[in-house]
């Protein structure tokens, strides 16, 4: 599964990076970074709270070759 | 520093002053190990506020019909028994022996402990 | 060989459609099978991205089932680039060609002529162009003016003017080529790209040539058209040569790279090889800046440019780019500091590829290779006695 | 079950289901308003607004189930599923199911947010401004100790939290940090009518 953010969707709420710390972090104006797009299986179910926690539904779960 | 050769950025580039960076000051820019813990210890916190809800808002049932009942003067009851225990027709006896839970369900409302600090 | 800029004299008005079909014969009838000619001729893309027209008119092509859209992209948002208004104003009906033929490859239900809303003199020598052109062609075309931004040219952000009268890029996928205008596969089609295919469909193969614009400190500043792998030296030469001996070229426009003029005036001037060596020519703009100026405060001022062209709907870009311009004003304006040096590496990795669209990426690009080409001047910079105009 | 009992928790449930609803109301002006704390990350507030959204609906669903089934009233399933419909104080009671309708509205579209997108969720999200006051005029309409002190307690710390939140949210504006620079640019890049 991959993670993406839709860029112009997202506003910088920031709930994603505190869902997935793993592998979401903030930059210094508060958008996301995705340390790594790929997600392991066991951050699957975690990764799948964050894009459903996101207030505005720009994170996404695609299939790998979304 | 001859001022008559044309530069190449645009004649009108915008030289209006510094662009003001709105930096992020929150709790998020903490290594990854203490931001997992931060997250774990939130839904536990979550699920704690969660219960104490619902225990309070059970109770509150039973505090606010009791309440009714004794303020209604003259409505004849077939059951003189209201009880003041927080016993309700749900019938989950609700004990009240949740000592830690003790903050009422309002105090969720309230928020206490959230202090407003949005973005600057 | 035919080349673009054949025919009448420059300094003359437009050509009109007599003098075009007179001098180059009337326009080839070809349809769909022409994409294989276009694909064999190998010409690439002259908007900025260089990507292969071939192709890009076979994809549009495949999802197209009779409703595709055809954008003859003439906005020209760079602001050096004087070349696509040149063919606009002196060759409109070689671009009108083109776009019949574009048409009818992909088999499009319209076409939406995009320029510059401020290249007035374009915008009216293609309307009389069009009027001269025959009824069934005509009344596939429209002319919408693109405002005059910087990111107004990107693909996504004409399909959005046309759409919603708003001309900023939108996020991808889908691309234009899946899902432009009305849902429609659009192709979007710089204009000298379009004049180049007109002339392919009459000789079956590629010009071989190529418009560029020389600025900056050069004696005769302007358009040129050049055969390809033509050197930068030859073509600085071209433009009436340096106006005072210089250090930097700028490839490419805003989104191009720094060279040290040293290792520049060698460079063959061609899409594809430049294009092998991580290098771009972008847009064909040979930006040369004259010693006496200095290539950091250039590089503030276009920064500052860039940062206030973002279309301000992703933070990384809209915040990254002003904290980038703000460090690079820093450094300009009161001589460097180490720190500066260290946001600016930080913040352009962390703003790279985080946009909807290329402009952060561009500038990135367009800063790294300044910090790069110079990195004595970043390091050492300190405020001029007197500022430079 | 003794008909009184049912009658007091009817309006437990009732008095319990407008507090509830005035948390989740000012939770997710809080989570609009991106409020953070040591310790208390966005996704909580955002978190605790979407438990006690859910937890209103059961407390109001047995607030509705008690006060249908209460001969004394003799409401009748139809009165909470159509509004005006009921005999007993059918105006009050009315305002009562359209405020339920609404936050069941309200509810499900949230529940079903990946699907619907972000755009239609959050027009529907607006009726909560309706829905509420609705709900706090039913409470104190049906009422039948309508001037009872502590019905009257509830009611009004619940509208000063609520005013409150809403005043706050008004004055602080927007808190997405690109809305004005982008409105600003979209300004610039309209179309604008070729000559």
């Amino acid at each position: 599964m991959r993670l993406a953010v839709d860029r112009i969707k997202c506003d910088g709420h920031g709930q994603c990076a505190e869902l997935l710390p793993e592998l979401i972090r903030l930059d210094d104006w508060g958008y996301p970074i995705i340390a790594r797009a790929d997600v392991p299986d066991h951050l699957v179910p975690m990764a799948q709270r964050a894009v459903a926690g996101c207030p505005v539904l720009a994170l996404a779960l695609q299939q790998r070759t979304g | 520093m001859k001022p008559n050769s044309t530069p190449l950025s645009k004649v009108s580039a915008c030289s209006q002053g510094r662009f003001s960076g709105r930096v992020n000051t929150g709790a998020m820019n903490g290594n990854t190990q203490d931001r997992i813990r931060a997250r774990d210890a939130a839904f536990r916190l979550l699920n704690r506020l969660t219960t104490g809800a619902a225990v309070g808002a059970l109770a509150g049932v039973g505090v606010f019909g009791a309440v009714s009942a004794s303020t209604i003067p003259g409505i004849t009851t077939t059951s003189q028994s209201a009880s003041t225990t927080t016993s309700t027709s749900t019938g989950t006896s609700t004990s009240t022996g949740l000592g830690s839970s003790s903050t009422p369900v309002n105090s969720a409302s309230s928020g206490s402990g959230v202090v407003v600090s949005g973005g600057t | 060989m035919t080349r673009l800029l054949d025919g009448r004299d420059l300094t003359l008005g437009a050509e009109g459609l007599a003098e075009h079909v007179e001098r180059l014969g009337p326009l080839p009838a070809a349809g769909p099978s022409f994409i294989d000619v276009l694909v064999r001729s190998g010409l690439s893309g002259r908007g900025g991205a260089a990507y292969p027209a071939g192709q890009k008119w076979r994809s549009v092509a495949a999802q197209s089932n009779g409703a595709a859209v055809v954008i003859v992209n003439g906005a020209e948002g760079e602001p050096r680039s004087l070349k696509d208004r040149l063919l606009m104003t002196k060759r409109p009906h070689l671009i009108l060609d083109g776009a019949s033929l574009a048409a009818r490859a992909v088999r499009a239900k319209h076409v939406v002529l995009y320029i510059g809303e401020e290249h007035h003199a374009a915008r009216e020598s293609m309307a009389r162009a069009l009027a001269e052109r025959k009824d069934e062609e005509r009344r596939l075309v429209r002319t919408v003016a693109a405002p005059a931004r910087y990111v107004a040219g990107a693909s996504s952000a004409a399909v959005h003017l046309v759409d919603d009268g708003i001309a900023t890029p939108t996020t991808a996928p889908p691309s234009a080529h899946e899902r432009g205008v009305d849902g429609a596969p659009t192709l979007v089609q710089n204009v000298e790209t379009l004049a180049q295919v007109a002339l392919i469909a009459r000789t079956g193969s590629s010009t071989g040539t190529l418009l560029v614009t020389v600025a900056g400190g050069v004696l005769r500043p302007g358009v040129l058209e050049i055969q390809a792998q033509t050197t930068v030296a030859a073509a600085v030469e071209l433009a009436g040569g340096a106006s005072e001996p210089p250090d930097a070229v700028l490839l490419g426009g805003y989104f191009g790279t720094w060279i040290r003029a040293a290792n520049a005036w060698g460079l063959p001037l061609d899409h594809d090889t430049l294009q092998a060596r991580g290098l771009s020519l972008g847009c064909g703009v040979i930006g040369v800046l004259p010693g006496s100026r200095c290539v950091v405060c250039e590089v503030a001022g276009i920064m500052r440019y860039l940062a206030s062209e973002s279309s301000a709907q992703c933070g990384p870009c809209f915040f990254g780019l002003r904290a980038l311009a703000d460090a690079c004003t820093r450094i300009a304006e009161r001589g460097t500091e180490h720190v500066d040096l260290q946001r600016l590496q930080r913040w352009s990795t962390e703003v790279s590829g985080r946009g909807a669209c290329h402009h952060p990426d561009g500038a990135v690009m367009f800063l790294q290779s300044a910090l790069t080409t110079f990195p004595d001047e970043f390091a050492g910079h300190r405020a001029h006695l007197r500022r430079s105009a | 079950m003794s008909d009184t009992l049912l009658w007091y928790t009817t309006r437990g449930a009732g008095a319990v289901s407008l507090v509830l609803l005035t948390a989740v109301i000012v939770l997710g002006i809080l989570s609009a308003l991106r409020v953070q704390a040591a310790g208390w990350p966005r996704f909580l507030t955002t978190g605790l607004h979407r438990n006690l959204a859910l937890m209103t609906l059961v407390f109001l669903a047995l607030h509705i189930v008690t006060a249908v089934v209460d001969p004394f009233t003799h409401l009748g399933w139809l009165t909470a599923v159509v509004p005006f419909s009921s005999s007993y104080r059918t105006f009050w009671l009315g305002l009562g199911t359209i405020a339920f309708e609404l936050l069941l509205a309200i509810v499900v579209t949230s529940l079903a947010r990946g699907y619907i997108g972000h755009a239609a969720w959050r027009l529907v999200h607006w009726l909560t401004y309706a829905s509420w006051p609705i709900a706090v005029i039913h409470g104190i309409g049906t009422g039948t100790d309508t001037l009872s002190a502590w019905l009257l307690a509830i009611t009004v710390t619940c509208v000063i939290a609520v005013v409150a939140a809403i005043g706050f949210r008004v004055t602080a504006g927007s808190r997405d940090p690109l809305k004005e620079p982008r409105t600003n640019f979209q300004a610039a890049a309209q179309r604008r009518e070729t000559r």
